[in-house]
């Protein structure tokens, strides 16, 4: 066991029931790869965020606590549990079979936001100024979390935005009939009031009026870019790889340019029978807006099917009572237009399925003599976003996809400028240009600094008994609120999810089976009773002759055995164990301890 | 109530528990016993003794009766014997007559022992036959689905004293004191560790030991000699106690409602085998009894 | 068979509530007012692995056995129940859960094993326990739930049977209990079920108030009790245990007295010191308790002391198959213990039986002063039949020996007389006072070993029973079926005679001329009635539970003439498909095969 | 194992029971198991209308006695759900967690009847017609002379339809883009058939899209339209064609799109796995398009097409036969699909 003597940072968990005597931190692998296997959420989290912990919080009916340790990890709680891609519920234990639905980790979130206390006050610990300035190109998520942090370190930061208002994509591409701006405007304000000096309307580049980046690389000591991806990916046609046609079609456009538009201000209209082309949220966004602009036959064009596309099923479904239809296998390969110029119809071809693709979505292969055409009004793509790079007056290195190439810490190839975010990983989701932002906030720390200041370890904290019932196994998945379907077209802009009351709340919270909890049976004090196993739920208490070990010293697989003589153990399987309780409990001696193990960041 | 425990590396427990060796003496088949039952504690103490001791399995017989205790040779690797009910220590005396090289464990449960098998036992502890009689006390009758045994406490209710037992109980450890064991120790099946020290000292006393041990009767008995109730009764005998002294035994067995765990009496005198060595010896030597 | 005859099958893990679940189910039934014959099989494991199955035939008329296919099979661990979803019947239904608790290889799940024409029903006992009671331990009650909504049974019949089941239990183990039920009960009244299994309800006016659903233990006990017995001793001992533990509750209400002795030994001491004080007392067990007993059972017969022993035998010898029926104690009864020691054995064939035998056992054990064993067995003792007690005890009472006014001269407690019945006295008597023993003595009572004494006392407690097989109300053999001469007939004794009747019958139907006779006193045996029966029979087969054909030996040996043996030792009471079979082959065949 | 290879066939109606006798008769060492979720050895969907004609006992809608799977050793496996499927360890584990292993799989599981996203909600309000069961609650819902609401009006909803005229009920169309489903015909041809059905006595609401369902006390069905009008009934069925059951593939390594997709050959994108019937969707080199072929004759085909070329042969499934719809002599709707 590798104990250091250190502070704790920003460790906002330690109740007030439980001794700190008895808390212990590690960075010992068997704890690390112990918390990455069983907490499958934090684990599956971009961002890494403590999911069981604030779970718990709420469930303690702290929905202030819970945010904050929300806040750890992702500036934007309030955001995030609106919008987020949710990669953390299909790892969730309480979906895995048999168990039933996953626990609606990110609605949750967005209780924890809406349901903390009028008067919460939000908690930083802030570090001594460290004399160090940071300049960050552009002030969507990537940007906003890597300026929270590094002014939090005690850097002066200034931000550079080119729109007039913060949020990026969150604020000029998802609608807000999705994510309200009152949020938005209240969390990013939240994030940026350490110190961080916001410059809107200031584009970065070399035209007039513009500010080049060899003088940001000379006023600060580091640059960061997080300009994201600003430019909506080209549909390639039949004899027109870069879909110029696209751009003379009076009423075809890109999604990505549409909804900037629109929530620039500008005044948009769709005809009657509007056709989106694309499988992502932006394509599901442009055709629940056209909905609400008026569209009458909303259809939505995939290359694949329903199954292969990145986006929540809850999100499907309720684009289909608002009437939008899926149609699958089809590529559109030409515009066909009437004698005005306008677009009448779109030709696609059909595709079948091909291999799977490394993000594990599927390949679709066109087959040919397969055209068909379907009649349409209004044209909207999107198929996805790149990066630009064309503002830089110095060229950075790139990688083979045209994004900014980047080292672990997120230097790019010129000394002191940093990059981070969809600028470095191209189109990716809100949570993971946070989870990404943050870790390079590290690096510029670290290289501003010349030393590593903060580590993560693996705190172990003992519990005095169960947190859970048995019953709670049982409260099936909260439905999330909708307004009813009628109004929403009427009432465009009203978000569509009404988030859960406090009830709702929690009950879901309850819900969490609080895989961060550590059961385990002393071998030593065991009489091999078998009590334990005969109250379990679930095939989660074995018998076992030993346990395999990895190469990295963690343990692995257990070795189950029903013969007498070669029980050494009798073992709780933390993989199946749903933490209820009931074996500590029946136990006749006493044999089993919980223990709560959870990262934390630690000062060194 | 359950305090926090400290937290440990349990896993390299893990790792190393084969090696412990002590499985060995266990039996291929599970225990049939119900979840939770303090028998559980006593094949455990058991089989981590007679590897303390060094006892190979071969050496080892296991003479019981009837009843869910004396259903202990099934699950114990060594050579067992299931008797008739009551009828162990007859058996148990015949097998070490035959041999006295093994070490024989007379095991049964309370009702065989004091009640069907209580006419047995005066007469095999004043013999001094060189066994261990360990019997498990739960205070009730399992296998034919709970009723009172002659150690059930007053006013325990059962299908066959369902206006509340009357009966005295019997204090096996005064009736064995009376009856000469030459080792009587007590201990609980809610202390493994405990246990096992007892059992390792008891069978290696020469001469006839006598191990109570208190257990809970998870299934039949929710109420009154429970983990909870027991665990909360006993103690250890003083540290002062002095185990050469037959009235202080008494004494200290007296007390039933603060059972003490720990050995009340021992005593070396000759066995049953030395008895029968100075009998065949006066009988080589042509000295007729007068 | 009129109207509903569906028989339920429960199969399931001891410590699955798989008998609590099947007793629920055949009170509910019987107090519906429909005739009921059930029998559980349990294991001699406490909790956790042995096989339990409990068998509930309802019927419209009063069956005479189990049928061997059942109509609806309810599994409760298919471990267990797969080797007998075979019992299931073409169109019967296998009702089962249907989420394991974990992954089970192909063929561990009773579903792989259903046959194609019966009918499956799964549903999720465990998880639905789970869900309203917060463990799986009530999933018999949702199964029973379950079966209860399945084939529309009225619901609160159930509750009234659970309310009653758990009455001395705290109120929230009838609550939780009622809860598991309904949830049960709900999920199957949901499911679409098929009318092949169809429970009609019981004929307007039948009336379930008075019957009640006895086993031979419980009515043996009420036979006891009806007989106004003043002390009983005991020791447990599988399947006798229950009568013990009946008694404990009741016997005290009435001023009596049950004593929880610490072996067989005592109990049959006790039972005989009080009976030979006067008190009407008893005691009972087993096979091997009896055994035990048949030291002090000699005591009994030569000291002339009343006593009632009642016996449910099981799978032997010594602690044999503790769990499992047999007849095979019958030479034990008749002639097990030291000496010539002969006593009245009863053996009643039904659980109606067992109640006449149990109370009449006295009348015999008081004047013919000597030990009487009511011989029954496992399949008897616990299986249940619908039973209507009397209103009015059928029973005479006690035979209070009056010894007052006898003038002169020592009390001769065995002289000498016609009858063979000696004047008898009780402690506290006056003018009665004399010593038995164990020993041979004369009519005082003296210890006395010349030959002539020995041969005139032996003479004496033989010939004084042969009396008791014209005692009035009692039935010592009957004949069933066709009367006059027939081809084959069957004798038979215990719980097998149902099973005996049910295939007379049937091969009757067949057209096979038959009669069958069962024989109630094995002895001393009623030579008069059983001998008129073998006149009219070309051939006599006699199926009995035990290897040996311990009643073929007796009737054969007794009356000197063959008969045919049909010996079965599986645990399990003899099939009505074997019996037929071998009337079948008998009534075809030449003349008797294997005679005895 | 030691029989040969194991044949798992899911789904037993007419393609499923069609493939295990092909494969008895093709392969008499292998071991075959058919699963259905059915409580009922097999009987034809198509044959559920004889309900509401007196067949009201199962076992006259039997196909087959249920010896039959005795006497081809044909291990049958009702009431199991399929859970999921492990395309490359070629397992499935049942809902009762029971795992299975094949060597080859052939999924025919058919269709469920589709509803659009509006209507899901009122699911509980509505009468399904796939099952024995369906029909007989159907049955004990529907009065003497009562009135059935059908939405959609597919193929099958029709076959009924003409059923509940003939017994006396009466019958109310909500027609829309579903009627005559798996039909494909151009707005005349609509209309003529529509006029031949209201010839029929049938009661035809056309241009009105239902939105909601509503209990009522008699009749005990309201049927609300996107103008807030209304109709009433005693039940209402919806008929608006059928989506594959594939739920339990999503794992299982085989393309899909809303259906299996395979090739003529019915094999899946997984070299052991086939399909067959409703479930599947079948290129058709000429057409140049994934199809759905319904209909009983071409799905008992399938499976019996599937089943030989799972045993060695390599036969190719005609996907262009369209069935033909029109109006007999007598003015009657006549459909190729009705034929059985």
């Amino acid at each position: 066991m590798n104990e250091r003597p250190i502070r704790m940072a920003d460790d906002l968990r330690s109740s007030r029931s439980e001794s700190s005597a008895d808390v212990l931190y590690s960075e010992d692998p068997r704890d690390v790869g112990w918390v990455q296997r069983n907490i499958p959420c934090q684990t599956a989290c971009p961002a890494g965020t403590n999911i069981p912990a604030y779970i718990w919080a709420i469930a303690d009916g702290d929905h202030g606590r819970a945010y904050e340790i929300n806040r750890e990890a992702n500036v934007l709680p309030g955001v995030l549990g609106r919008i987020c891609s949710r990669p953390c519920e299909s790892k969730c234990r309480h979906g895995w079979p048999g168990n039933g639905e996953p626990v609606s980790i990110c609605s949750l979130k967005r209780s924890a936001a809406d349901l903390k206390h009028a008067g919460h006050r939000i908690t930083e610990s802030l570090y001594t100024p460290s004399g160090k300035r940071v300049a960050i190109v552009g002030a969507g998520p990537a940007g906003v979390a890597a300026a929270h942090d590094l002014s939090m370190l005690g850097h002066d930061v200034t931000i550079f935005e080119r729109e007039r208002e913060p949020g990026g994509m969150l604020r000029y591409g998802i609608p807000e009939f999705r994510l309200p701006r009152d949020t938005l405007k209240i969390e990013l304000h939240n994030a940026l009031r350490l110190g961080v000096e916001l410059k809107t309307g200031v584009s970065i580049g070399n035209g007039p009026g513009e500010m080049p980046l060899s003088r940001l690389r000379a006023d600060y000591d580091a640059v960061l870019i997080a300009t994201g991806c600003a430019a909506a990916i080209d549909l390639p046609l039949d004899g027109d790889e870069l879909g110029e046609k696209i751009q003379r079609v009076g009423n075809a456009e890109y999604g990505f340019d549409f909804l900037l538009a629109m929530h620039r201000g500008e005044p948009k209209k769709v005809g009657k029978r509007v056709a989106v082309v694309g499988a992502g949220f932006t394509a599901l966004d442009c055709a629940r807006v056209a909905r609400r602009l008026g569209g009458e036959e909303v259809t939505i064009h995939i290359r694949t099917g329903e199954e292969y596309i990145p986006v929540t099923k809850e999100e499907i479904h309720e684009a289909k009572r608002e009437d939008i239809r899926f149609l699958g296998l089809r590529t559109p390969v030409d515009l066909i237009t009437d004698e005005k110029g306008d677009l009448k119809a779109v030709r696609f071809v059909q595709n079948r399925l091909g291999g799977w693709r490394d993000n594990g979505r599927r390949k679709a292969v066109p087959i040919p003599g397969s055209e068909f055409e379907i009649e349409c009004d209004t044209l909207l793509i999107a198929i996805g976003q790149r990066t630009v790079h064309d503002f830089l007056d110095t060229p950075l290195k790139l990688d083979r996809w045209d994004n900014a190439s980047v080292d672990a810490s997120g230097a790019t190839s010129l000394e002191g400028v940093f990059a981070a975010g969809d600028y470095v990983a191209g189109a990716s989701t809100v949570i993971e240009s946070i989870g990404h932002a943050r870790k390079v906030a590290a690096g510029i720390d670290r290289w501003l600094m010349g030393r590593t200041r903060r580590v993560r370890a693996v705190k172990t904290t003992p519990i005095a008994g169960p947190r859970r019932e048995r019953s709670f196994d049982f409260i099936p998945r909260q439905h999330m609120p909708v307004t009813d379907i009628s109004h929403r077209c009427s009432r465009g802009n009203q978000e569509v999810e009404s988030g859960y009351d406090e009830s709702l709340t929690a009950k879901e919270a309850k819900r969490c089976y609080l895989c961060n909890l550590a059961y385990q049976i002393d071998p030593d004090n065991c009489i091999f009773c078998r009590a334990c196993i005969d109250v379990a739920p679930k095939n989660c208490i074995k018998m076992v002759d030993g346990v395999d070990i990895r190469p990295d010293g963690s343990y692995g697989a257990l070795q189950e055995t029903n013969e007498w003589n070669r029980v050494g153990a009798i073992w709780i399987d933390n993989n199946e164990c749903i933490r209820c309780g009931a074996c500590f409990e029946v136990c006749p001696t006493r044999c089993i301890s919980i223990v709560r193990k959870e990262f934390v960041t630690l000062d060194v | 109530m359950n305090e926090p425990l400290k937290p440990v590396y349990l896993d390299e427990k893990l790792v190393e528990i084969r090696a412990d060796g002590h499985q060995d003496y266990r039996s291929k088949a599970l225990p049939t016993w119900c979840p939770g039952c303090g028998y559980f504690s006593m094949a455990e103490g058991f089989t981590q003794s007679l590897k303390r001791l060094g006892r190979e399995p071969e050496d080892v017989v296991v003479v019981s009766g009837i009843g869910c205790a004396s259903r202990f040779p099934f699950f114990i690797n060594a050579y067992g014997f299931h008797t008739l009910h009551g009828r162990t220590l007859p058996v148990a005396t015949g097998v070490k007559q035959a041999n006295d090289a093994l070490t024989v464990v007379a095991v049964g449960g309370d009702g065989d022992a004091f009640a069907i098998g209580g006419g047995h036992i005066p007469h095999a502890a004043r013999r001094n036959v060189d066994i261990t009689y360990m019997v498990f006390d739960n205070g009730i009758y399992g296998l034919t689905k709970g009723q009172t045994s002659p150690t059930s406490v007053l006013g325990f209710t059962t299908p066959t004293t369902p206006y509340a037992n009357g009966d005295e109980p019997l204090n096996p450890l005064m009736m064995l004191l009376a009856a000469k064991a030459s080792w009587v120790g007590q201990a609980y099946a809610g202390n493994p560790h405990h246990l096992t020290d007892m059992m390792a000292e008891a069978i290696a006393h020469r001469g006839f030991s006598y191990l109570h041990i208190l257990s809970p009767c998870v299934t039949f008995d929710k109420t009154t000699r429970t983990y909870k109730n027991l665990g909360m009764m006993v103690r250890d005998l003083p540290a002062d106690h002095d185990r050469r002294n037959l009235m202080a035994a008494m004494a200290e067995a007296t007390k039933v409602d603060r059972p003490a765990l720990g050995v009340f009496y021992e005593e070396e005198r000759p066995t049953l085998a030395d008895v029968m060595d100075g009998i065949a010896e006066r009988a080589r030597k042509g000295i007729a009894a007068e | 068979m009129t109207g509903t005859d569906v028989q339920f099958a429960i199969c399931g893990s001891a410590g699955d509530g798989t008998i609590a679940a099947g007793d629920i189910l055949k009170r509910t039934m019987a107090a519906m007012g429909y005739k009921v014959i059930a029998f559980d099989i349990y294991p001699a494991e406490i909790r956790g692995f042995g096989k339990c199955i409990s068998r509930v035939r309802v019927s419209i008329e009063q069956a005479y056995s189990l049928k061997r296919r059942s109509d609806v099979f309810l599994s409760l661990n298919d471990a267990h129940a797969i080797p007998h979803v075979g019992e299931v019947r073409d169109f019967g239904a296998v009702v089962y859960d249907d989420a394991p608790i974990a992954t089970i290889p192909e063929g561990a799940h009773i579903s792989a094993h259903i046959r194609p024409a019966q009918l499956p029903y799964g549903a999720s006992f465990r998880q639905i326990s789970d869900k309203v009671t917060g463990n799986a331990r009530a999933r018999n009650l949702v199964a029973l739930g379950y079966l209860a909504g399945l084939y529309g049974m009225p619901r609160d019949a159930f509750h009234k049977t659970i309310g009653r089941k758990f009455a001395t239990k705290a109120a929230s183990v009838t609550q939780v209990n009622v809860r598991a039920f309904d949830a049960g009960y709900d999920a199957g009244a949901s499911v679409f079920k098929l009318d092949d299994v169809v429970m009609a309800p019981p004929p307007v006016g039948a009336d379930g108030s008075r019957a009640q659903m006895m086993t031979g233990n419980g009515a043996t006990v009420r036979g006891l009790l009806d007989a106004d017995i003043d002390c009983f001793f005991g020791y447990p001992i599988t399947p006798a245990t229950s009568i013990m533990e009946r008694l404990a509750t009741d016997l005290p209400k009435r001023g009596g007295r049950m004593l929880q002795t610490e072996d067989e030994i005592s109990a049959i001491a006790a039972t005989i010191g009080a009976g030979y004080a006067g008190a009407r007392a008893a005691t009972a067990t087993s096979g091997p308790g009896l055994a035990l007993m048949t030291e002090m059972m000699g005591l009994g017969v030569i000291a002339e002391v009343p006593s009632v022993t009642i016996v449910s035998q099981r799978g032997g010898p010594s602690t044999g198959l503790p769990t499992k029926t047999e007849q095979s104690d019958l030479n034990l009864a008749v002639y097990g213990g030291s000496g010539d020691a002969q006593r009245i054995v009863l053996a009643p064939t039904n659980v109606e039986g067992c109640y006449r035998c149990a109370g009449i056992a006295f009348e015999l054990a008081e004047k013919f002063q000597t030990p009487v064993i009511v011989l029954i067995d496992l399949y008897l003792s616990n299986r249940y039949e619908t039973v209507i007690p009397p209103e009015v005890k059928p029973f005479a009472p006690k035979a209070i020996p009056d010894a007052a006014g006898r003038s002169s001269g020592p009390f001769k407690r065995f002289a000498f007389t016609d009858d063979g019945l000696s004047p008898r006295a009780i402690p506290g008597q006056n003018g009665g006072v004399h010593t038995i023993t164990g020993l041979e003595h004369n009519e005082l009572g003296r210890p006395a070993d010349q030959a002539d004494n020995h041969q005139r006392m032996s003479r004496k407690r033989h010939d004084k029973l042969l009396a008791a097989t014209r005692h009035p109300g009692l039935t010592v053999a009957k004949r069933f079926g066709r009367t006059g001469k027939v081809d084959v007939g069957i004798l038979g004794w215990g719980s097998t005679f149902g099973e005996i009747l049910e295939a007379m019958y049937a091969a009757e139907r067949e057209g096979i001329s038959c009669s069958a006779m069962k024989v109630v006193m094995l002895s001393p045996l009623p030579v008069h009635l059983i001998e008129p029966f073998f006149d009219d029979c070309r051939i006599v087969l006699v199926p009995e539970l035990n290897h040996e054909g311990q009643l073929a030996h007796l009737v054969s040996g007794t009356l000197g003439r063959p008969v045919v043996r049909l010996d079965r030792v599986t645990g399990a009471p003899m099939e009505v498909d074997t019996i037929l079979a071998e009337i079948r082959r008998l009534a075809l065949g030449p003349a008797a095969g294997n005679a005895a | 194992m030691s029989a040969g290879l194991h044949y798992v066939v899911i789904g037993a109606g007419s393609a499923g029971h069609g493939a295990v006798t092909t494969l008895r008769a093709r392969d008499p060492a292998a071991r075959i198991t058919l699963v259905t979720m059915s409580r009922l050895p097999f009987y034809n969907r198509f044959d559920l209308p004889r309900y509401f004609r007196g067949t009201t006992d199962w076992r006259n809608l039997l196909a087959v006695a249920p010896q039959i799977y005795d006497e081809l050793a044909i291990t049958l496996r009702r009431n199991s759900r399929v859970d999921e499927i492990d395309g490359r360890a070629r397992t499935l584990t049942f809902s009762h967690k029971e795992v299975v292993g094949y060597d080859k799989l052939l999924v025919c599981t058919g269709g469920g009847g589709h509803l659009p996203e509006v209507l899901v909600e009122y699911k509980s309000l509505m009468h399904g017609f796939a099952t024995f069961e369906d029909a007989t609650r159907v049955a004990r819902a529907l009065p003497a002379k009562g009135r059935v609401i059908l939405l959609g009006g597919d193929m099958i909803g029709l076959d009924l339809a003409r059923t509940l005229i003939d017994t006396g009920h009466r019958v109310t169309l909500v027609a829309g883009e579903f009627t005559f489903w798996p039909h494909r015909i151009d707005a005349a041809k609509r209309a003529e058939l529509l006029a031949a059905l209201s010839r029929a006595g049938v009661d035809v609401v056309t241009g009105r899209t239902p939105v909601a369902i509503e209990a009522a006390a008699k009749p005990a069905r309201r049927v609300i339209f996107e103008d807030d009008s209304a109709i009433a009934g005693d039940v209402v069925m919806p008929f608006f064609g059928s989506m594959p059951l594939v739920d339990f593939m999503l794992g299982a390594g085989v393309d899909m799109e809303r259906g299996i997709l395979v090739d003529p050959r019915l094999k899946s994108s997984n070299e052991s796995i086939w399909a067959a019937g409703d479930v599947c969707q079948i290129w058709s080199d000429e057409l140049k398009e994934y199809r759905f072929l319904h209909g009983w004759k071409n799905v008992r085909l399938m499976g019996e097409l599937a089943a030989r070329n799972m045993t060695g042969a390599a036969e190719e499934f005609d996907v262009t036969a369209d069935f033909a719809i029109g109006i007999d002599a007598s003015g009657h709707v006549q459909s190729d699909f009705w034929e059985q």
